[in-house]
This record gives structure tokens, C-alpha cells and sequence, in this order.
């Protein structure tokens, strides 16, 4: 065991993982977390817990983190290079270690153009590949990333994101190999709408033998709505979501799109189950928690290994 | 003044020790001038190459040609009847000019041989000190023609920190504080209240690659072509 | 340095570089109206108001002579040149001819010709170079 | 009668020929010109999207100034007589002879046509203002060092081969001296300036249109589609 986090001892067991998705709220708002918390609990093996996403100011992803724990679930603490140096980084990370922070996900972060302080400086001090072998360092090594030994190591999970679908798309797979060179140890990626690309991605990374190196956690998104759609198709970077599903969340009745989402989202997790390379799913419900109970039910993926049985 | 300073001989001959025929490119430009790659450097450096490359069995024909600056497409418009016979172009503008020769000949493997520095002065001859840091938005206004982003370590724009004393940095002792600087010569000039007041946090516009048109030009390229729109 | 001085001028050379903008350069050179309207253009020939800063004296002067001499020129011509190509002018690009001649592409591909046979500007300051 | 054969030669075949080397010398600097040009590049980007909320909107107030200083950047800031007295210059050299009465008067008796004509003392007057400019760019080539410095024979030449047609027609309406010899010379040096345009700096006068239009620059009267 590379870190004993209970998303470890799923994915080794060859358990089909299921992950979540918190955001921290705009606010020094513990009831927000503690409600959102709620509905995932049990629901997901583990949870993301977002950093400032869309470079947008949140509570601090590791705080979160730690309400996540006290509510009972697993948080994967996600950190982005945009907002830290490799000093803050390194520092954050023996935080969350020491209290009892067990999965991160490293995360180049989007730019703060995308967010509330477009004119904040950025850091970028690391890239997220530089990021993943600084903690692999840190964990595996001991060492820091100027090489000085930890007198405690931080052992940390190590996650990664990978998007299938951003350009140039023969380039993808060997970005994603080079994450795994850098010492991720699981992947998660960005929302899947076209599956047929990504069968091809991952037809690729079979081929070239890279998921037996690493567990993929596909992602996928609900529809909510047919605007929702349309927005995630034209404004947000590095998503593809095909002309098939815009017609078909059109094609039913206005009140029905959400679960029309919904079912959509589940036949591609059936898929999921079956396909070679996939340990598990990534569910980003988006300011959405509440239907998580009714997704994972839907996709037959309850219930959820028992922490405590699964020493 | 763009400074640069030229690469190590062993870094540029392990660039180009793969190819025949090598053209280095000199840019007449800032290089020029802070003595970095000019046409005299262009010739020097061609030398030392071909003394290095020497005792190696097959060293490659290196020849030389300097442009009036890497910048402008006018001028590299020279190089088009000449890159043909030649396996890789080494450029010794700065960091822009290298790019833009490199778009100019995307068929041809580009490499530099000097690093792009900074924007800078001319102390003396080969002394160079660097001034500023192309951050977008000038406060030299306020802070009496000193820099706080380029002479700060800390990039302090309500300095000076604790760490100043005797006028120098806390960082390095051969580096003047600038704030004490700010603070003295706007002390002289009976201006001092510019900086009693707090200076708010400040936009850094420049975090995306910059362009931009002047406004009266604007009529010109606020248009994109239909063609090359779907590029 | 002083081995490229003593070299001969390779003519053929220059002759190649001018046939391959001759169609170009002929017709600016003969278009030029030799109004000296782009005088005011050229910051240097404010300063200084000598014609030999006037943007067209300098082409006509460099480019247009080698054209002239159809690139028989020796090493004293080219010295000649290079004060009024490299000095008394910075290549800035902001010479206005009312007839849309364009100036600095003449003095760059003069330039260029006196750069191949190792006539070339240094600044002032470089000379006392270590 | 020689003098009358020689009339009706440079009046006929010459005229002709001066024509056709003039028509074809516009279409041949014409073509020649998009031979050596070619076109500008295709915008992949839009270089001014974001542009204001970056670096910032112009105030009215410089929008203002900006025409006020460009203004006084141009020609007609910078020299305000040669850019009056130029205009008219040129503005002549085109109409003076199209429109004169005694010109169209030629053109009816021989092909019964004409076109709208100056009143013949208008024509007059405005030779007068013609030769007038045109002295005053000869005493500015002659008396401004800058212009001096950069004038050949040929510049002379060429100025006396566009203001003879100008001067003779001005002497033969007066019929000055021997109107007939006056009158040859009038239309030779007429048809020997419709050649020179072709192979001398007379040549500006296609060049700048083309130029002007089509090569974008900081001075260019449209965005200019072309590149050297």
C-alpha cells in the first residue's frame, strides 16, 4: 500500500471505484459543506474536493477536505499550481498528510482569466506533471524537491486528470504515459460525452500497456439541462460534447431532460464497467449533490465496500 | 534594450553536432547592440565552432548571415533563397526574434544561441543592468522613476520591507534597495506623500500572451479572415 | 575581424544579391520622384537637417549607386556608404514617401549587400571592447 | 510642304503611337506590380479582441488630438505650400488638357465628338496658375538644399518635358512667336511626355495609385491587401 487511503485498497481489490465531486462554498460556510456532504455520504468511495476551480475564490481546498473527513468520507484534496509555489505546495501537502488527508489530485489549475481575479498573478511555479513527481518524490524518496530529507513523509495517493478529447488527440495517450512516468498512481478524467473517442483513447493507452500501469477513473457529468448542453459545448475549454447528445436531450420533454440526463449518464457507466483499462467512475454531479444517491442507485453501482471490511 | 547573453559553447555545439550545414542567423537589432549577436559576434562564435567542432571527424560547413533585426518579417524575408541549403539555422536574436524565424521557416530546425535576458541598460561598455520587467501597467509615476517591480526582490509596491539595510537588499548586498532609492529621491524632490498612502493591489495584465493593435489601425485587422478562420 | 577587411569584394556575389530584388528595386528607385517630401519623415533629419539624413538620399545614395555601378563597386565606395546606411540611419521604418516607395526595404537590402562584404556598422562604444 | 507633312505625321501615326505606348505602359506597370507583390496573409486571430479592457480605451479628448498631430504629421501639416500647390499641380496636369476648348475642338473635327470644355479664358488662366506651380518647384529643387541634394540632369529634364507641352500651348493660344513651329514642338513634347510616363519617374503617377491603395503602411489610403 502506497498510502492505505481506502480509494487505494478499492482500486488494488479491482473494485469498481466510484468518486464524487465537492466544491467549497464562496464562504466561511461550514452548514454548506456539511449539507453537501451529506448526500455523497456513502454514496462515492471517495471525494474531490475542489481548489478554487474556474480560478474562482472558495474555501481553501484542504479545509474542506478535513470537514469532509469529519463527516465521514474520504477526501481526495486537489491541488492546483496556478495560486502556489513549490514552498506553499510542499508545506500544504504535509498539512493535509498530517491530518489525515490520504488521496490528492494535482491539477495544472485554469487560468485566472476564466475566474473572479482575472488579473491576480499567477504562479505556476510547477506544472502539474512537475507537481505529480514532486509528491511521488516526497512519498517514495522522502525527500523534498530540492532533495533535502523529510523527517516524516507524507504518503499521498497520487492522482492525475486526463482529457481525452483536448487537442492535439494522438498526443493525448503520450501525456498521459508522461503522468505516469512523473509517478501518478490514478487518473481521472475530464467529463465524457463522446464515447467513441474515448474508446479510441483508451483502445491507445491499452495497447501501448498503459493501463495496467495506472487506474483510470472515467469521468462523466449528468446533463441537467439541454442549456446546460449548449454552454458545455460552446465555453467550456477542452470539452466535446457531440451534435448526438444535444439532440437527444432536446428530443424529450423539457421537464424530462434532467432524468433524461441522467439515464444517459448511467448507460455510459454500464459501459464503463465493461470496458478494459477502467477501474472506476469519476461522477462530477455539478452543484448536483443531491441527485448523486439517485445516479449511483440508477447506475446499480450500491452499495459501496464498507471502509472497515476492506482491511 | 533587449540584453542577451550568448549560450555556452558546449550547449550550442550540442544543439547543431547532428546536422551537415548550419546557417547562423545574427540579428543587427538589440543583440547588436548589448555585443551578443551582431555580425561581429556571428563571425566569432562561427569560429569557435569551427575550432570545436575540429577534432570531431565530420565537422559541419557553419556559415553566417546577419539580418537588420529577427523581428520583422521585411527583414527576414532575406533569408528565403538562402535556408534551402542549409540542415538547421542557428539564431542569435532574442527570444522574439528566434520565434519569429522559426515561424518564418517552420521546415527548418531552429535553435538559439544566446539567452534572452532582460530589458535592459547600457551602463558601459558590456555592463548591462536590467530595468524593467514589461509588466503592463507602469507606476514609475508614483515611485519616482524607480522600478518596484524590476528593482524589488519582493515586488513590494509598499516597500521597503524589514529586510533593507544600509540601502541595500536584504536578498544580496550588491543590489541597492529600491525603495530606499524610491524613498530618497522623492524625499529630494519634495514629493514624499506619493507614497504615504497604501498602494492597492494591482492588475498584471500581462499573464496571457500579449497583442495589440493601435487604436488607429484598429479599422485594419479588427476582422478575421473567413478562410483563415477555418484554418 | 581585420581578415574580413582585407578580403577582396566579391562582386559576383553582390551582383547575385541585386538580381534577385532587381525587378523590385528598379522600380522604386526609378519611381522616385526626388521630391525630398520624406525628409520631415526621418527623425534624424530633424535633428540634424542635413541632407545627407534625408530618407531618399540615403537609398539613392547606396542602393541606387551599386544598381548603378551594377555591383562593380570597391571596398572605398561601400565605406562611403555605410556612415549614411548604418549611421544615419536606424532602420526604424517610419520614412513616409507620398508616393508609397518603400525606403527601408532599399536601405536594408543595401545594408545587407555591405554586411556580406564585411562592412557593417559597430557602435560607437563597442570599439574599446576588451 | 514638310512643315505640313511633319504636322500631319506627330498629329496621326505619332499620336497614336504615343497613345498606345501610354495605355500600354499603364497595363504593363500594372501588371508588373502585381507580378512583384503578392498577398497579405490571412488573419488566423483577431490581434485587437480584448484589446480595451487590456491596455486601456482611448479618451475623446485624444481621439481628437490624434487627428489634430496627424494632421500635423502629414504632408499638408509639415508643408503646406508644397502640398497646396501640388495639388493643383497635379489636379492640372490631368484636366488641362482634357478639357480644354481648343483640345475637344480637335477631337469634334475629327471624330464629332467632344467633351465639356473650360471657357477659353479660364484654360488660359489656368495655364498661367500651372506654370506658375511649376516654377516654384523648380526654384524649390534649385533652393532647398535637402531637394538639391537629391537632383539629377534628369529631374531637370523631366520637369522641362512636362511644363513645354504647358508653356507652347500657353504661346500658341497667344501665337508669340511663329505659331506653327511653336505648335509642333506643342505636340511633340506632348506625345514625348505621354511616353516618358512609362520609363521615367513620371512613372509615379500609376505607382502611387497603385502603391498607395494597395500596399498597407502607416500613410496607406486603405488597409492594403498587397505585400512587397
Amino acid at each position: 500500500m502506497k498510502s492505505g487511503s481506502n480509494l487505494e485498497k478499492i482500486l488494488a481489490k479491482s473494485i469498481f471505484a466510484v468518486t464524487g465531486e465537492l466544491g467549497p462554498p464562496r464562504g466561511a460556510d461550514l452548514d454548506a459543506i456539511r449539507e453537501k456532504a451529506k448526500h455523497l455520504k456513502g454514496m462515492v468511495d471517495s471525494v474531490n474536493i475542489t481548489d478554487n476551480q474556474t480560478a474562482v475564490v472558495r474555501m481553501a481546498s484542504w479545509a474542506a477536505s478535513l470537514i469532509a473527513i469529519q463527516e465521514c468520507l474520504e477526501p481526495n484534496y486537489q491541488m492546483v499550481c496556478r495560486d502556489r509555489n513549490r514552498i506553499a505546495m510542499q508545506s500544504d501537502i504535509l498539512g493535509a498528510y498530517t491530518l489525515g488527508i490520504r488521496n490528492m489530485l494535482c491539477l495544472s489549475g485554469d487560468h485566472q482569466m476564466f475566474g473572479d481575479h482575472p488579473y491576480s498573478k499567477k504562479v505556476f511555479d510547477i506544472d502539474s506533471m512537475q507537481l505529480i513527481s514532486m509528491v511521488r518524490k516526497m512519498r517514495d524518496d522522502g525527500r523534498f524537491l530540492n532533495g533535502q530529507e523529510i523527517t516524516k513523509p507524507p504518503r499521498m495517493f497520487i492522482g492525475a486528470a486526463a482529457n481525452p478529447f483536448g487537442d492535439p488527440h494522438e498526443f493525448r495517450v503520450f501525456r498521459l504515459a508522461k503522468k505516469i512516468a512523473a509517478g501518478a498512481d490514478f487518473i481521472q478524467t475530464q467529463c465524457i460525452y463522446n464515447m467513441n473517442r474515448f474508446r479510441e483513447f483508451m483502445k491507445q493507452a491499452n495497447d501501448m500497456g498503459l493501463t495496467e500501469k495506472i487506474y483510470i477513473l472515467a469521468g462523466v457529468t449528468p446533463m441537467k439541462s439541454l442549456g446546460m448542453a449548449r454552454y458545455m459545448q460552446k465555453n467550456v475549454p477542452g470539452m466535446d460534447v457531440p451534435e448526438e447528445v444535444i439532440k437527444r436531450i432536446e428530443g424529450v420533454d423539457k421537464k424530462k431532460q434532467a432524468s433524461e440526463g441522467i439515464k444517459m449518464c448511467c448507460e455510459q457507466i454500464e459501459e464503463f464497467k465493461e470496458m478494459k483499462g477502467i477501474a472506476g467512475v469519476h461522477l462530477m454531479a455539478i452543484e448536483w449533490e443531491h441527485r448523486v444517491p439517485e445516479i449511483v442507485e440508477q447506475a446499480k453501482l450500491l452499495p459501496r465496500p464498507n471502509p472497515k471490511d476492506l482491511e | 534594450m533587449i540584453i542577451a547573453k550568448i549560450k555556452p559553447l558546449e550547449e550550442v555545439q550540442a544543439m547543431i553536432k547532428d546536422f551537415k550545414r548550419i546557417l547562423n542567423v545574427g540579428c543587427a537589432g538589440c543583440t547588436a547592440i548589448c555585443l551578443a549577436g551582431g555580425q561581429k559576434e556571428v563571425e566569432t562564435l562561427n569560429t569557435k565552432l569551427a575550432v570545436s567542432f575540429k577534432e570531431e571527424i565530420t565537422s559541419p560547413l557553419i556559415e553566417g548571415f546577419t539580418v537588420e533585426r529577427q523581428c520583422e518579417v521585411q527583414f527576414l524575408a532575406e533569408l528565403d533563397p538562402m535556408v534551402e541549403d542549409y540542415d538547421a539555422l542557428l539564431s542569435m536574436a532574442c527570444g522574439a526574434g528566434v520565434q519569429f524565424l522559426a515561424e518564418r521557416f517552420p521546415d527548418m530546425k531552429v535553435f538559439p544561441a544566446v539567452n534572452t535576458t532582460f530589458v535592459g541598460i547600457n551602463r558601459d561598455i558590456g555592463w548591462y543592468e536590467e530595468r524593467c520587467q514589461c509588466c503592463g501597467e507602469c507606476v514609475l509615476a508614483i515611485t519616482g522613476g524607480i522600478c518596484p517591480v524590476t528593482m524589488c526582490a519582493k515586488v513590494l509596491f509598499n516597500g521597503p520591507c524589514g529586510g533593507s539595510q544600509d540601502g541595500h537588499c536584504e536578498v544580496d548586498k550588491n543590489i541597492p534597495c529600491a525603495w530606499v532609492n524610491i524613498y530618497k529621491r522623492l524625499k529630494a524632490q519634495g514629493r514624499l506623500e506619493q507614497i504615504l498612502s497604501v498602494f492597492p493591489a494591482r492588475d498584471w495584465k500581462n499573464q496571457t500572451q500579449g497583442t495589440f493593435v493601435l487604436e488607429e489601425y484598429q479599422d485594419r485587422y479588427s476582422y478575421k479572415d473567413k478562410e483563415g478562420s477555418q484554418k | 575581424m581585420t581578415e574580413t577587411t582585407l578580403r577582396p569584394i566579391d562582386v559576383k556575389k553582390i551582383q547575385e544579391m541585386l538580381t534577385l530584388k532587381k525587378s523590385k528595386m528598379k522600380v522604386l528607385l526609378s519611381f522616385c520622384a526626388h521630391c525630398g517630401l520624406c525628409a520631415e519623415s526621418c527623425f534624424l533629419y530633424r535633428n540634424h537637417l542635413d541632407p545627407k539624413y534625408v530618407p531618399a538620399y540615403k537609398a539613392i545614395n547606396s542602393l541606387g549607386k551599386i544598381y548603378k555601378k551594377k555591383g562593380k563597386v570597391d571596398r572605398e565606395q561601400l565605406e562611403e556608404m555605410k556612415e549614411l546606411i548604418f549611421k544615419n540611419c536606424v532602420l526604424c521604418g517610419r520614412c513616409y514617401c507620398p508616393l508609397g516607395i518603400d525606403i527601408p526595404s532599399m536601405i536594408s537590402l543595401a545594408r545587407t549587400i555591405c554586411r556580406s562584404q564585411g562592412v557593417f556598422g559597430v557602435f560607437p562604444y563597442a570599439v574599446g571592447e576588451p | 510642304m514638310g512643315e505640313t507633312h511633319l504636322y500631319y505625321f506627330i498629329r496621326g501615326p505619332l499620336l497614336w503611337i504615343a497613345f498606345l505606348v501610354f495605355v500600354g505602359g499603364i497595363v504593363f506597370r500594372t501588371v508588373q506590380f502585381f507580378k512583384l507583390t503578392r498577398k497579405k496573409d490571412h488573419l488566423i486571430y483577431s490581434p485587437t479582441k480584448n484589446h480595451k479592457e487590456r491596455y486601456g480605451k482611448t479618451s475623446d479628448q485624444e481621439r481628437k488630438m490624434r487627428f489634430v498631430v496627424s494632421l500635423e504629421n502629414s504632408i499638408l501639416g509639415q508643408h503646406q505650400a508644397v502640398a497646396i500647390l501640388t495639388s493643383f499641380f497635379h489636379v492640372l496636369i490631368f484636366i488641362l488638357p482634357i478639357f480644354l476648348l481648343a483640345h475637344n475642338l480637335l477631337l469634334y473635327e475629327s471624330w464629332n465628338f467632344s467633351l465639356w470644355s473650360f471657357p477659353e479664358s479660364t484654360g488660359d488662366k489656368l495655364t498661367v496658375l500651372f506654370l506658375i506651380v511649376a516654377l516654384f518647384f523648380l526654384l524649390r529643387r534649385l533652393l532647398l538644399s535637402k531637394v538639391r541634394a537629391l537632383s539629377r540632369t534628369s529631374d531637370y529634364f523631366v520637369w522641362l518635358i512636362t511644363v513645354t507641352p504647358f508653356l507652347t500651348g500657353f504661346i500658341c493660344y497667344r501665337q508669340w512667336f511663329d505659331y506653327h513651329t511653336t505648335l509642333i514642338i506643342h505636340i511633340l513634347s506632348g506625345e514625348l511626355m505621354l511616353i516618358a510616363i512609362i520609363f521615367t519617374k513620371l512613372g509615379h503617377m500609376i505607382f502611387f495609385f497603385l502603391a498607395r491603395f494597395f500596399i498597407g503602411s502607416e500613410f496607406s489610403l486603405s488597409r492594403g491587401t498587397r505585400t512587397w
